[in-house]
């Protein structure tokens, strides 16, 4: 019937031959090229195990944060209360665990990390209201949350630092103990790929069934171009010591809080109709109206979703500092919206993809690390990181044949 | 026999503009009514309403004797009410099956979540598109490249693939090809012998005349008259919609000029 | 009240403010005052616009923390004009009638040095400075630099990094000691950390790579910063009581609004150790240098409970848990 | 012919029968509404002259920035680098005026103010070049601004704070001798009104002469209204006194700047082509560039605007600080921002209005000068400016009769 | 008499899709050339080339024997080319004289800028407008508030106020009422004798049989042939638009059927 491989055609966006998002890959070039740059002008630093197992770990906050974020923006709307709500977030959970309940009972950190989410969905909601309902612009309605949730995160403790975490919620920030360890990581590894294969080859044989002509070459390919990213992935984390050990370290745990977080994303926007709603009312909410769609509805849900994303990043970056500080997150915001700008969503909407968030993200922070790996001080930093952010989306819109 | 809708006083302001005034229409099972009107005579608003898509500031509307709220495009399809606006409701960004199945995706659903059925959707699309024009192709094309009459095909491909019971369409082929247009034609007696009622607005007489089995003149928001297709001529509709002169075998209305 | 004191702050949003408000409070309670105060979130424009308001209001006297001790004058000419006597608190205004009211800030970084040099006195050092915008982290670093600039001219010390810490944020602190110590391969032997929210993060940063332990400094004693020298991990912080600060600004404040001459207040010195070299009439409190064998000075002077000093605590307690 | 008073349509924003706009003025009532309750709260220290001279010269900065930016976001663009492009060209003039240039020539601070003046505008076509021709999205473009020009600021002087300024360069600052004076005022005032209805007189006799019907009573009732607001303007300032003296100041100089600014951009976007394509291209580029008008260049324009706006906006901040400080500007990007949107302008384009958005910038320094006014604290402060500018937006959405 | 326009071996392509392929064209003055084809045969995509609005791949184009780049919309203005797109090309937020004077207001030059004389452009606009359709008085009214018929009324006002020399109407009167679309073909028959050339995209075979001089038969980006009006018959037409099949009278173009 067609000749075209059967992609998600909700992104809207160009796939190649193989069914890649053109973008994506043009955007994974670029951080390449950066990666590569970085390793030579600091001496073989920047791809060593251990710089990128910390890459991975700083990028997650933000990454996490930008597969919301492109959400929000995909609606048309913005969310500058971002760095805000994952400070006083941040902080109540700090309290809670740390001053009000007992410290050393068992279900003292899951309940707390329960409290967190639940106070990231309301706040997200809160917004959402406002937004969906009420009508106010979102860059309004996010503004004052990024003021009220600020001063709400200092009034939590009056400005304190809290400090220390429960030993095992701060696994969640892999620190010296917060990965998975070698045999761990492997494993999870073989799942995945079973899990990814399976699913490949049902779709293939539904396509088949309904007489699409889906060649099986493009999915082995792509299958095999997965596996091989992914198991080198696995193998340098692995290959990352403890301190004066030679036990290695494996997928950091805030790198598997991102991965799920990741996946879970593009199955949504992919897959679900939910997903469909996001992209039809950013490219034309009157058409999404009158096609029945409840607008209002799926952007409070979206905004819902960014709260609870941010009380996510919230746990990592608390267990990540083992301290609740009401300064936690500030201009994260700033890092969040630029890393799905970048990943290729379009503040006037209708496009965005989760996966270039995270690579969007991951160009970011290794843009910062970097410089420091190099030894620039930080007003260089700023200047060349501001000037490789422009240079890198207009190579990429170059690159990936847009114009 | 029972009519389908029945619209009683039903007005629309914007602002000062009296975009629709006091209008009374019926629509029985079977039957196609006309809407014509000059440009601005409210025609497109008037079937707005009945679609959901902007709410009536007075009147009621009865959908098969019983009052219907439309308070949302949701609700007019629950009543079996499928449009064809005018401005084509298609979101740009995303391409011609998933506009199709916009907000009715062929679904799964999984927990809180609903799994789309892309294969299938993608299947049935290609097959309603290629019933109206064979040469549409570029089923993976987002809306925005498409031509003009493509993506009013796209628009008239939705309304029908949802089995409608009421079916308003807002110059369904002002921008299709002559054979579009004419296997438009062709579907809309087809779906008229399913006893699907059908609103259809046009400036195109010939169609009009063709299809129609009766006919509503609108001028400046009021109805001028209505008339069975027979009973007027090609001149005397034209007179209706111009100067708002109605004939001795239509029906007046408010809108009709009183003294000659 | 017959006695309104406005006080500027140039940011509120750390945990020690809020100590010197209480200070300054409770000293002006006593004696009948009332106190009224503005936050400039670290902004020249906003501490001017906040100056503006309390001298609105009809405050007596000015307490002014300093965003910016150059950007500051045009607000402290304007309230000298009008009669109202300013006091710069704890950030030096160097202009002539304005009282000075502070820890010495350089000596704060005098001690983190001295005190970094006592415990490491060779080898590789990172500095993780504060806000790159803030007046006050440059004073600190002065002061670091006057204990270490001699070690590194010998070649005892070589620093191996060096990062600001944009608004003095801990993640972002954490992030630099991080790549740092990826730039050096964990060859560090001491941090000079400018604050105890620093300091957290670089101690962070550290323990993930097992190097907890070496020497850390920091400032303010902060309660988390405190019980991380009783458990090791950080070497000392700059302890600036600052609720003594806020009652001898509240005395200062109560004095020059009954009209008592600068140099009549009891305690005050001429003071011209700013790098204008203006004098001016000053009460300088010297900060305590607080390490793992003092810590009980701050558990004596209530600022820190027992329980919260040596939460955690189990080998090696200092003799104040004990 | 047609009924309706002939205002310049290019806004297209709903006006009322006197030809005002109808968001503008519901906008005001919110101010006054805020003003009011602020004066009651503060036990009558709001309304003062003193105050209100105050505001008027706290509020002059956001509101230079927030005219620039509603050009911007007309044209559906974003400018984040407004606060760094301020802090970097105040502290060149700053270098300029008291390190390079000799203290005592006269012809020092005009110089550096021209050069400061021109290098806002080349920043302004270096961001318009990669936006408009490059293609690259504004918000990339002036985020890699926001950053390098920061990091620029610092390298200026290494992070040093210069000062003093010449004592001339400092009237622009609106300190003690920085106003015009009681006499000079009303001149002013006397000067303006008798243009504005001289100009107003022309218009009539022109519609007049086309056979539009339009109202003399309209014209006469808007000119008094305008009449009375500027003289009741003019008595405060001049009835607000030097200290210890009864000499009144006078319309303070940031405010004659800003007026000027003011009254120049209405103009632009009422009156000349330029302000239409700038409508034209935030409603539809595509049907702008479609008619022949040149979008890239009106962009590369609009931005060269705004670089001047941050230039002119240095002067007054540094010569009000009497010191260039690395950073000074730092976070006025959102308040410039906020104030354009709370005043209407639209981020989806081709909405917004001067006069807007100068009244949400004073909405915005209300809240903050009045929160210090009522002693609040710092973080009550927040939550406190967060929530009412919220509420503002959604009562001026009630108000103002949209929906 | 030498041509208005020649167009020679004019091809475009998007991605993969090719949307005007090889094609020659040519224009006289005072002919009304009709440019007719299937939905998404590229009529609109070669209007647009000459329009200024996309660049082609190849192909040569003269204007008055010149060869011209038409890189640009201005461009295409400048030599006299006026266009009605299919899409109208209105900027929804302005009025109807802003948006027909657009790019081109009314101004005085005062140093850098051009100060607009709105009520000079409002009378004319008014006095246009009018010609076309005198019910349109909502002149004040933003274009995202009007009927279809009114903006697309708008549009053509805009294309016939700046005397051109060549005209582009790309599906001009498919939204327009009987009455409205009965002054455009006056309004042709009007321009015409003035000397001007058009080009009439229309799927009404009515009109086109009215109104035009010759017809230009697209398929799938391609000429299928081209013939005298007086030449072909009504069916003949609609065989060459839906099968491609070139009769004798026409002359036939690279994309018509050979064998049968
Ligand atoms: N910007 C674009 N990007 C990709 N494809 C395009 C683009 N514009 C047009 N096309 C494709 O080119 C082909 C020709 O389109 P065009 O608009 O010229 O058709 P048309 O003859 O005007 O049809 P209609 O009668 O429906 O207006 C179509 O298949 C369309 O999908
Ligand atoms: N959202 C709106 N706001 C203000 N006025 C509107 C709005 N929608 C329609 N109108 C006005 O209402 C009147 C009727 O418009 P409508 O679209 O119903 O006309 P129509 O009969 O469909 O015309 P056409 O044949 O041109 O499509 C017009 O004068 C139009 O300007
Ligand atoms: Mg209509
Ligand atoms: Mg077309």
């Amino acid at each position: 019937m067609t000749t075209e491989t059967l992609e998600p055609p909700s992104l809207a966006e160009p796939t190649n031959k193989r069914g890649f998002n053109v973008r994506t890959l043009s955007l994974v070039g670029l951080l390449v090229v950066i990666a590569v740059t970085f390793h030579f002008l600091s001496g073989g630093l920047f791809l060593s195990a251990r710089n990128l197992y910390n890459l991975v770990v700083q990028t997650s906050v933000v990454a996490i944060l930008a597969c919301g974020m492109t959400l929000v923006i995909v609606t048309r709307n913005i969310d500058l209360s971002v760095g805000s709500v994952l400070g006083c977030v941040g902080m109540v959970i700090a309290l809670l665990q740390i001053e009000i309940f007992p410290q050393d009972a068992a279900w003292n950190w899951p309940l707390t990390v329960a409290i967190g989410i639940g106070l990231g969905a309301l706040i997200g909601a809160w917004h959402g209201v406002w937004i969906a309902y009420f009508g106010v612009p979102s860059f309004v309605v996010t503004l004052g949350g990024l003021l009220i949730f600020r001063g709400a995160a200092f009034e939590v403790a009056q400005g304190k630092t809290l400090a220390p975490f429960d030993p095992v919620y701060r696994l969640f920030g892999g620190g010296i103990d917060g990965a998975l360890g070698v045999g761990p990581s492997w494993a999870l590894f073989a799942i995945i790929m079973v899990l990814y294969g399976l699913g490949e080859v049902l779709v293939h044989r539904r396509q088949m069934r309904l007489g699409f002509d889906s060649t099986v070459r493009t999915k082995l390919l792509r299958f095999l171009a997965v596996f091989v990213v992914a198991a080198a992935f696995v193998a340098t984390m692995n290959s990352y010591m403890k301190p004066r050990s030679d036990i290695g370290r494996g997928i950091p745990v805030p790198a598997l809080v991102l991965l799920s977080v990741v996946l879970f994303m593009e199955f949504v926007t992919r897959f679900t109709t939910f997903g469909r709603y996001i992209f039809a009312i950013g490219g034309n909410i009157e058409a999404a109206r009158l096609n029945g769609i409840p607008t209002r509805r799926t952007v409070l849900k979206v905004f819902i979703a960014m709260g609870v994303l941010c009380a996510i990043a919230a746990v990592v970056t608390t267990a990540r500092l083992n301290a609740g500080t009401s300064s936690t997150g500030e201009l994260l915001e700033l890092s969040a919206i630029a890393a799905a700008v970048i990943g290729g969503a379009s503040l006037s909407g209708g496009r965005g993809t989760i996966a270039g968030a995270v690579v969007g993200a991951l160009i970011i922070q290794s843009l910062e690390s970097g410089m420091v790996l190099i030894g620039a001080s930080s007003s260089q930093r700023m200047v060349a990181i501001g000037l490789v952010l422009m240079v890198a989306v207009l190579a990429d819109k170059y690159l990936s044949g847009e114009e | 026999m029972k009519p389908l809708i029945e619209m009683r006083g039903v007005s629309k302001a914007f602002g000062g503009v009296h975009a629709v005034e006091d209008v009374d229409v019926d629509l029985y099972p079977g039957e196609v009514v006309a809407v014509l009107g000059h440009n601005g005579a409210g025609k497109s608003t008037l079937m707005k309403m009945l679609a959901g898509a902007y709410r009536r500031d007075t009147g009621t509307v009865l959908v098969d004797g019983n009052p219907a709220e439309l308070s949302s495009p949701a609700e007019a399809f629950d009543l079996g009410i499928e449009t064809i606006h005018q401005t084509l409701a298609l979101a740009d960004n995303l391409d011609a099956s998933a506009n199709l199945f916009l907000g009715r995706e062929i679904a799964w659903r999984v927990g809180p979540f609903k799994i789309m059925d892309s294969a299938q959707m993608r299947d049935h699309a290609a097959k309603v598109i290629n019933q109206l024009n064979p040469r549409f192709t570029n089923l993976n094309t987002p809306c925005r490249d498409l031509s003009g009459g493509q993506r009013q095909t796209i628009a008239i491909a939705r309304a029908i693939h949802f089995e409608a019971r009421v079916l308003i369409m807002d110059e369904p082929t002002a921008a299709l090809g002559p054979h579009e247009t004419a296997m438009v034609g062709e579907l809309i007696r087809e779906l008229k012998a399913k006893g699907i009622g059908i609103f259809l607005i046009s400036h195109d007489m010939h169609d009009v005349f063709d299809l129609a089995d009766r006919l509503v003149v609108m001028k400046n928001g009021q109805v001028v008259g209505s008339a069975k297709k027979d009973d007027v001529t090609q001149d005397e509709v034209l007179g209706m919609i111009i100067l708002g002169k109605c004939p001795p075998n239509a029906e007046p209305g408010p809108g009709a000029r009183v003294s000659q | 009240a017959d006695i309104t004191v406005g006080m500027s702050w140039a940011n509120y949003q750390e945990e020690r403010w809020k100590i010197d408000e209480s200070g300054l409070r409770a000293g002006l309670e006593e004696a009948g005052a009332e106190l009224v105060t503005a936050d400039a979130q670290s902004s020249n424009e906003r501490q001017a616009s906040d100056i503006d308001g309390l001298l609105a209001r009809g405050v007596d006297v000015l307490l002014i923390v300093a965003w910016d001790s150059e950007a500051i004058i045009p607000s402290v000419e304007r309230a000298l004009a009008e009669g109202v006597p300013v006091i710069a608190y704890e950030r030096q205004i160097e202009y002539p009638g304005v009282y000075y009211v502070a820890f010495d800030p350089v000596e704060v970084g005098r001690i983190q040095a001295r005190e970094l040099v006592r415990a490491q006195p060779k080898g590789d050092y990172v500095i993780i400075k504060g806000s790159p915008t803030d007046q006050y982290a440059h004073y600190v670093l002065t002061g670091q630099k006057e204990i270490i600039d001699p070690l590194i001219a010998n070649g005892d010390i070589t620093i191996v990094g060096e990062q600001w810490t944009d608004g003095w944020v801990p993640d972002n602190a954490q992030k630099n000691m991080e790549n740092i110590l990826t730039a050096v391969n964990d060859k560090v032997d001491a941090v000079l950390a400018s604050n105890d929210g620093t300091a957290g993060g670089v101690v962070a940063a550290l323990t993930s790579v097992g190097l907890e332990g070496i020497p850390v400094s920091g400032q303010d004693g902060d309660i988390a910063a405190l019980n991380r020298i009783a458990l090791g991990t950080q070497t000392v912080t700059a302890w600036k009581d600052a609720r003594e600060l806020g009652r001898l600004g509240a005395k200062v404040a109560l004095e020059l609004a009954k009209g008592t001459a600068p140099e009549d207040i009891e305690g005050s010195v001429v003071w011209d150790k700013g790098p204008k070299g203006t004098a001016q009439n000053a009460s300088v409190l010297a900060p305590v240098t607080i390490t793992h064998e003092n810590l009980d000075v701050v558990v004596d002077a209530d600022w820190i409970s027992k329980e919260d000093l040596c939460a955690g605590v189990t080998e090696n307690a200092p003799a104040a848990c004990n």
